[in-house]
């Protein structure tokens, strides 16, 4: 078989495919077009940012997934997941305005530079509308403004710190995931339950942007509810050998560890605060706690038996039991033979609501998506009934108080739902001074006309 | 006074995985020359093999338990492995808890036979290639290496437990004249370090007792010398190859409770098993042991909240201020030779 | 014809490599688009930026270690440094980049030679742990405790509240060089199915990049490259020869750390927001890795280096299953399954893999680089049609020499 | 006065005393031939007059400046060449490149930055380098690379290096080691040629007694790391210390 024949067949036959939808990318400000990517053919293309390489991998590979369902249920393709139960009811499954929805991949190895990089590439080449994906809060933020500047959309994916919607936030971007703050703030009460008022918490944060407004927010919530905090220690991305920061936690007279650890990092310290018999001591007449703020499901898995009992927090887990998330986990399981991880549901959710934007706004002009965004009210995508608040493109949701499993049937089941804290509990206003104060601003929507 | 107890404790625990990667890197180094930027992959690949022999422990068939259902409503499969169903529960869950431990009897072999394809099939090109030339062929097998444990076992860390006769803590403290309670250390780490010692010692004194060792320390020294003595040396060299590969592995096997293994965690520790083989000196294997503890506890002390509190993120740097402080004062690191990869 | 004191055949040369850089956005663009094969095309502009940035990298990086031997693993630390200065400029004064680029070449120039100065006292493995440990301090200093200097994790970028007290009413908002924005296109002709992009960022690096490339061209033919040479091969003679070599070899890692903060600097002209992770080593080893892959010593070879890697990190990896099965839908089902199957080692996701590998086959095949595999091509041609011998690429073939 | 001036030069390494004592005047325009068993110190002793070391008691002067404590590079531009016992050149270069090193070297000093000129419009380097190369009959190899080279022209090459200086002192470590006789006798006289016609002072350590007595005009035995004697040819050969430490057992 000759080669060249071999790519030649297929080029006909795929340039017969696409060659009728071809959506021509026009790039950033270049005058004469109305706004940046419009779409002239038949199709119209999405991006998915997510890390394929690094630690994260697995996390974007279960959004690629997510991603390529939700393009399909838009598409019209499967049983329609979630759209069976979105309270908007505008997307009747033949794409985006009648537009077929394609889409392009990129690995953001969670690297700023490399995510901006295959961003750029997606705007540039591809001619996307809308970049949606990623694993970490500066990616998001990176790519966030590159999406301003450039005039299309940015949906993010999971991205936890209060930067994103705080003093990063940009009119073209939009978060649904919830932040380090709602985390903290669902935790307070429910750590007050379990663990009283008189407690003395040793804080190990991982010494990055994330990991210190995770601390500043969770400092905060239990401050408030009367803890003390004895130490806030700052370690190193990666650090992988935790020991030296762990040894001092039982002689400095704490009786919880806090981790504002993510990923890998929170694997191991949380493995070896377990190692260190952390969870078998006793202190100041207490049992010894941890709690890790934000938890996922590959975490836990990585985890493995050291999260039992252990106290976290979520912005969605498979285990819901309302509509919209059994119509998703079903279809997601459907396709793929697992649960979705709520990685994977904020960016299918995202997708969703992008094509739903546009559609209600009747236009993919960015600044047109970000109308019809700001302000929207909805429901049945998971979180129960849902805001885009306007004034800063963060959602407000109900958030889920996460505890580790203490008799795990299967490798999904880890964690389970300890309570749902409403919407109320969590909110705040825009110009808090964790998000920036006053001076944080949207900036105004660009469309890169 | 028991705080710095328990940082030399980490440091000590520290410095052995480092010890016994530059050790095999440094035999690497010394005895053929070789820069290896794949030795952390080996590693790397050692503590898969635990993972790997875990998960074959773990094998299991599926057995449908009608009182519960999976995640879409669905009667549950009970996964239940095969060890118990052949050696009966007990042994099979001996087995499955130990696998750790065992597979270091697995690690040595295999470790054994990647070293020797590697250093046949590969490195004995690139003796007479300069440094950069090795760089880029071993870094690229790194790359090779850590796809294809990515590819088939994802990029998630794996947890591999210690057998649980060692998850406790050990009160070392009262060994050593404090309170109950005030210094305890998990076991699996105090038996890592005596593993590490083991090693070490076991290493050295094959070197230094044996025919063998003779021959490889005098071709480390010289080496057209002994090949004018009319030994094979290339074939010890390969032998060689494959021991380095091998102490990469078991530290990787038994570092897996400790650090719960991922795909790049080779990558990982390559750049500071580097720092460390520099630090002690090129080619000297005492001065690779000395130095990789050394940094170690230095890393510990380091990371203790009194010294950050001074120097704010000392913990960050402390491995390479030390480095280069050492490299200026001492041109040739702790131990090294002159002429050791100087130019 | 000679141009610019260099000889005929660098003429040549030097034209040859200005009619290429030139007509890149031609070059990368030979399939029409919506094509199986436009996933391949390369002419958008990030992808052309970020080909003459790291070519005027490796370029430098290829006058230290290419002439000289000396390996740093730390020059990431210059790249940081020139991209952190340039969007500091952004922020303190505006957004001409015409303030930040030289600056960005001077701050890196006195790193380097504070760097320089103090791993130099060692050489061999002892100076490449010297610039690594730098470079590494640099990284993970500003991803955590300089996080006020550098923005830490996010990267450096601009904000409205900051001074920028040049900004004028009508200035663009964006990188541009006295109004030429960078991130505008000037030009971008349909021409059938094919699509091209002039893209004034594009042009703006690829002049600088020329100019980089004349200079360095130049420096391999000066007496000063000659040194550097001769210190490569044999210290000890030029010592003894009446020659101190130390200054010679910080001139080189100076200029090569110059070189760094100048591809650091347009890296923030063309994309105004620099992450710490340009500093880590990973970045100087993907250096080392572009120079050696291409040819080191040579003047061409860390170039095609440099494209090499960022073409397979940006293209190769955006390669996903639906292109794939845009390529082989036309055939049964299990083949195509099984070529989908076989494919997933090698792109998208295991991109890296595909990298790896062809690390390897280049090392072991062309020990000279991708220089040399020119070479025997060109060897190869000139045999069939019997043509004079042709100027090579390169003032002579590096040779190998173990130790 | 001589031009270089060795007085009670001692060095010691660990238990070994390498040297002590040494005295040594080598007179301008001569040849000063150094010999001794192996382990007498010669290498020593030239090592420390190039400042690969510094000894730890006693002086060497070249012509009246010291040269202890200065770096190889400042003492060969003080007028001092070295040619090894193995020979060092530039193995990557060619043989012009070479040459040209030194004729740099000679003409810019031990560093000068000019990176922006080009070493083919460098005519006066260039003419002087042929020149040079003329004279080691060595022109037709110029393109030559210098480690492709035999063993005998690599030291032509080394010596065309030094001459290319112009030195007034050129050190020669054992210059026909491991030569074939009839290379040794044009050595011979290319070195006889050189002192006679450039007028170039040479210090030569040297174990082939046929050389050292065809050459030197003065002779030092060092023994233990101490001069025996020193003396004229004629006067060595019949002198019963030298035999006896040296001359005796070899022949």
């Amino acid at each position: 078989m000759s080669k060249t024949n071999f790519t030649r067949r297929g080029l006909i036959k795929t340039g017969a495919a696409t060659g009728a939808g071809l959506a021509l990318p026009t790039i950033f400000t270049s005058g004469a077009m109305g706004f940046t990517n419009e779409p002239t053919g038949s199709t119209v293309k999405l991006g998915f940012n997510v890390p394929q390489t690094g630690p994260y991998a697995e996390e974007g590979l279960d959004e690629l997934r997510a991603q390529e369902l939700a393009v399909e249920h838009i598409n019209g393709i499967g049983d329609g997941g979630m759209l069976n139960t979105f309270s908007s009811k505008v997307l009747d499954g033949t794409g985006i305005l009648g537009k077929k929805v394609e889409f392009v991949t990129g690995d953001t190895q969670t690297k700023s530079d490399a995510a901006r990089a295959s961003a750029k590439s997606m705007i540039e080449k591809d001619g996307v509308l809308m970049i949606n994906g990623g694993s970490s809060s500066g990616v998001a933020v990176a790519v966030q403004s590159l999406c301003q500047d450039a005039g299309i959309m940015f949906m993010a994916g999971l991205t936890h710190s209060n930067d994103t919607t705080g003093k990063d936030r940009k009119a073209n971007g939009f978060r649904h995931f919830f932040n380090a703050y709602m985390s903290a703030a669902a935790l307070g009460p429910v750590l007050k339950n379990v663990y009283g008022t008189d407690r003395r918490a040793y804080h190990l944060t991982a010494d990055y942007t994330w990991g210190w407004t995770q601390q500043e927010s969770i400092q905060a919530s239990t401050e408030a509810i009367g803890w003390e905090t004895v130490n806030n220690v700052l370690t190193p991305v990666g650090a992988g050998d935790f020991s030296s920061y762990i040894t001092p936690v039982l002689q400095s007279g704490a009786d919880v560890l806090i981790l504002n650890h993510y990923g890998g990092d929170m694997v191991n310290s949380l493995s070896q605060a377990v190692q260190f018999g952390l969870r078998d001591a006793m202190a100041n007449g207490k049992q010894f706690e941890i709690v890790v703020p934000l938890y996922s499901e590959l975490m836990a898995a990585g985890a493995g038996d050291n999260i039992k009992g252990v106290y976290g927090s979520m912005n969605w887990n498979w285990q819901l039991t309302d509509e919209g998330t059994q119509a998703f986990v079903k279809s997601f399981g459907e396709k793929f033979g697992r649960p979705p991880s709520g990685s994977a549901h904020t960016c299918y959710v995202q997708t969703i609501l992008y094509a739903d934007a546009v559609t209600r706004a009747g236009a993919f002009n960015p600044c047109a998506v970000v109308e019809a965004l700001e302000g929207f009210e909805f429901d049945g995508l998971g979180n129960g009934p849902t805001l885009y608040r306007a004034e800063d493109h963060q959602c407000f949701k109900d958030v889920l108080v996460m505890k580790g499993a203490e008799n795990p049937t299967t490798e999904y089941d880890n964690l389970e739902i300890v309570e749902v804290t409403p919407v109320d509990q969590v909110i705040y206003p825009p110009n808090h001074p964790m998000f920036g104060g006053d001076e944080a601003s949207l900036g105004e929507c660009n469309d890169g006309a | 006074m028991d705080a710095i107890i328990l940082q030399i404790l980490n440091g000590l625990d520290k410095g052995s995985a480092y010890a016994l990667i530059a050790l095999g890197l440094t035999l690497i180094f010394g005895t053929l020359g070789v820069v290896n930027f794949a030795h952390g992959a080996l590693f790397m690949i050692g503590a898969f093999v635990a993972v790997s022999l875990q998960r074959l422990f773990g094998m299991s068939f599926e057995q449908i338990d009608e009182t519960k259902t999976d995640f879409l409503g669905n009667p549950l499969k009970v996964n239940v492995p095969y060890v118990d169903s052949w050696f009966g529960p007990d042994v099979g869950e001996w087995l499955i808890d130990w696998s750790v431990p065992l597979a270091i009897l697995v690690a040595i072999p295999v470790m054994l036979l990647v070293g020797f394809v590697m250093e046949r099939g590969l490195i004995k090109h690139f003796y007479k290639r300069p440094h950069a030339d090795q760089i880029l062929v071993t870094f690229g097998l790194a790359i090779v290496l850590q796809e294809l444990i990515k590819y088939f076992f994802g990029a998630n860390p794996i947890q591999t437990g210690a057998p649980d006769a060692f998850t406790g803590s050990f009160d070392f403290g009262r060994l050593i004249g404090f309170d109950p309670n005030v210094i305890i250390y998990p076991y699996w780490r105090l038996v890592y370090f005596a593993f590490a010692a083991v090693v070490i010692g076991a290493v050295f004194s094959f070197l230094r007792f044996t025919t063998f060792g003779m021959v490889v320390r005098a071709g480390m020294a010289d080496r057209e010398t002994v090949e004018l003595l009319g030994i094979n040396i290339d074939r010890r060299f390969t032998i060689m190859f494959g021991i380095a590969a091998a102490v990469a592995g078991i530290a990787g096997v038994m570092y897996t409770p400790i650090l719960a293994p991922n795909y790049h965690m080779g990558m990982d520790f390559l750049v500071l098993s580097f720092v460390v083989v520099v630090v002690g000196g090129m080619g000297s294997l005492p001065g690779a042991v000395a130095a990789g503890f050394l940094l170690g506890i230095l890393q510990s002390f380091a990371s203790m909240n009194e010294i950050k509190a001074i120097v704010p993120g000392i913990d960050q740097v402390i491995i390479y201020l030390v480095a280069i402080i050492i490299l200026l004062t001492r041109p040739r690191g702790l131990l090294g030779r002159a002429g050791v990869m100087e130019d | 014809m000679r141009l610019l004191g260099l000889s005929r055949k660098d003429t040549r040369f030097l034209l040859i490599v200005i009619f290429l850089t030139m007509a890149t956005p031609i070059l990368l663009q030979p399939f029409p688009e919506g094509s199986g094969l436009a996933t391949f095309n390369a002419g958008y502009p990030d992808l052309m930026q970020r080909f003459a940035i790291f070519g005027i990298f490796a370029i430098g990086f290829n006058i230290l270690f290419g002439l000289t031997g000396y390996l740093s693993f730390g020059h990431a630390a210059f790249l940081g440094v020139g991209s952190y200065t340039v969007v500091w400029m952004y922020k303190l004064l505006d957004y001409n980049v015409v303030y930040g680029l030289p600056l960005a070449v001077a701050v890196s120039a006195v790193f380097a030679v504070v760097i320089g100065y103090v791993s130099l006292r060692r050489s061999g493995i002892y100076f490449s742990i010297l610039t690594l440990a730098f470079a590494q301090m640099s990284y993970n200093l500003a991803y955590s405790v300089l996080t006020p200097l550098t923005n830490g994790e996010t990267g450096l970028q601009v904000y409205g509240n900051d001074p920028q007290v040049l900004l004028g009413a009508t200035e663009a908002n964006s990188p541009h060089f006295f109004g030429w924005v960078m991130n505008d296109n000037f030009w971008e002709p349909v021409i059938g199915g094919w699509k091209f992009t002039f893209n004034n960022g594009y042009y703006f690096t690829a002049i600088i990049a020329i100019i980089a490339f004349y200079v360095s061209l130049r420096i391999f033919r000066s007496p000063f490259g000659l040194m550097l040479r001769a210190i490569k091969t044999n210290q000890t003679r030029l010592n003894y020869t009446g020659i101190n070599t130390r200054p010679y070899t910080l001139a080189a890692f100076v200029i090569s750390g110059m070189y760094a903060g100048l591809a650091g600097g347009l890296m923030a002209a063309m994309d105004p927001l620099a992450g710490a992770e340009r500093m880590q080593w990973t970045a100087s080893g993907e250096v080392v890795l572009m120079t050696i892959l291409g040819g080191a010593g040579t003047l061409m070879g860390p170039i095609l280096g440099a494209g090499f890697i960022k073409y397979f990190e940006n293209i190769f990896s955006k390669i996903n299953d639906s292109v794939l099965h845009g390529w082989f839908g036309f055939l049964p089902d299990g083949l195509e399954d099984f070529l989908i199957g076989v494919s997933h080692f090698f792109v998208g996701k295991s991109w890296h893999l595909t990298l790896g590998l062809l690390f390897m086959l280049v090392v072991v095949f062309l020990p000279g680089g991708l220089v040399e595999g020119g070479q025997r091509i060109a060897a190869m041609f000139r045999k069939k049609s019997g043509g004079k011998d042709d100027a090579a690429h390169q003032p002579k073939p590096a040779p190998h020499v173990a130790e | 006065m001589g031009i270089l001036e060795v007085k009670g030069v001692g060095k010691r390494f660990g238990g070994l005393q390498a040297l002590s004592d040494v005295n040594l005047s080598v007179a301008e325009h001569s040849v000063h031939a150094i010999i001794g068993p192996n382990g007498a110190g010669k290498s020593t002793l030239l090592n420390v007059f190039v400042g690969k070391l510094i000894p730890d008691t006693g002086s060497v002067m070249f012509n009246g400046q010291s040269v202890l404590g200065r770096k190889p590079h400042e003492i060969n531009q003080m007028g001092i060449s070295r040619v090894f016992q193995t020979p060092e050149i530039f193995g990557d270069l060619t043989v012009m490149e070479n040459v040209m090193i030194s004729c740099f070297a000679k003409r810019d000093g031990a560093f000068r930055l000019h990176a922006f000129r080009t070493v083919a419009h460098e005519a006066d380097i260039v003419e002087h380098a042929e020149q040079v190369l003329e004279d080691v009959n060595m022109l037709d190899k110029r393109n030559m690379h210098a480690a492709s080279m035999s063993r005998g022209d690599k030291r032509r090459l080394e010596m065309a290096m030094c001459l290319s200086q112009d030195p007034q002192l050129l050190l020669l470590d054992e210059p026909t080691a491991g030569m074939a006789r009839a290379d040794t006798n044009n050595t011979i006289a290319l070195l006889k040629e050189i002192n006679q016609k450039r007028d170039i002072t040479m210090v030569i350590i040297e174990h082939d007694m046929h050389v050292v007595f065809s050459l030197a005009d003065r002779i030092t035995v060092l023994a233990q790391g101490t001069p025996l004697v020193e003396d004229t040819p004629e006067r060595i050969k019949g002198h019963p210390k030298v035999k006896e430490a040296y001359l005796g057992e070899s022949a």
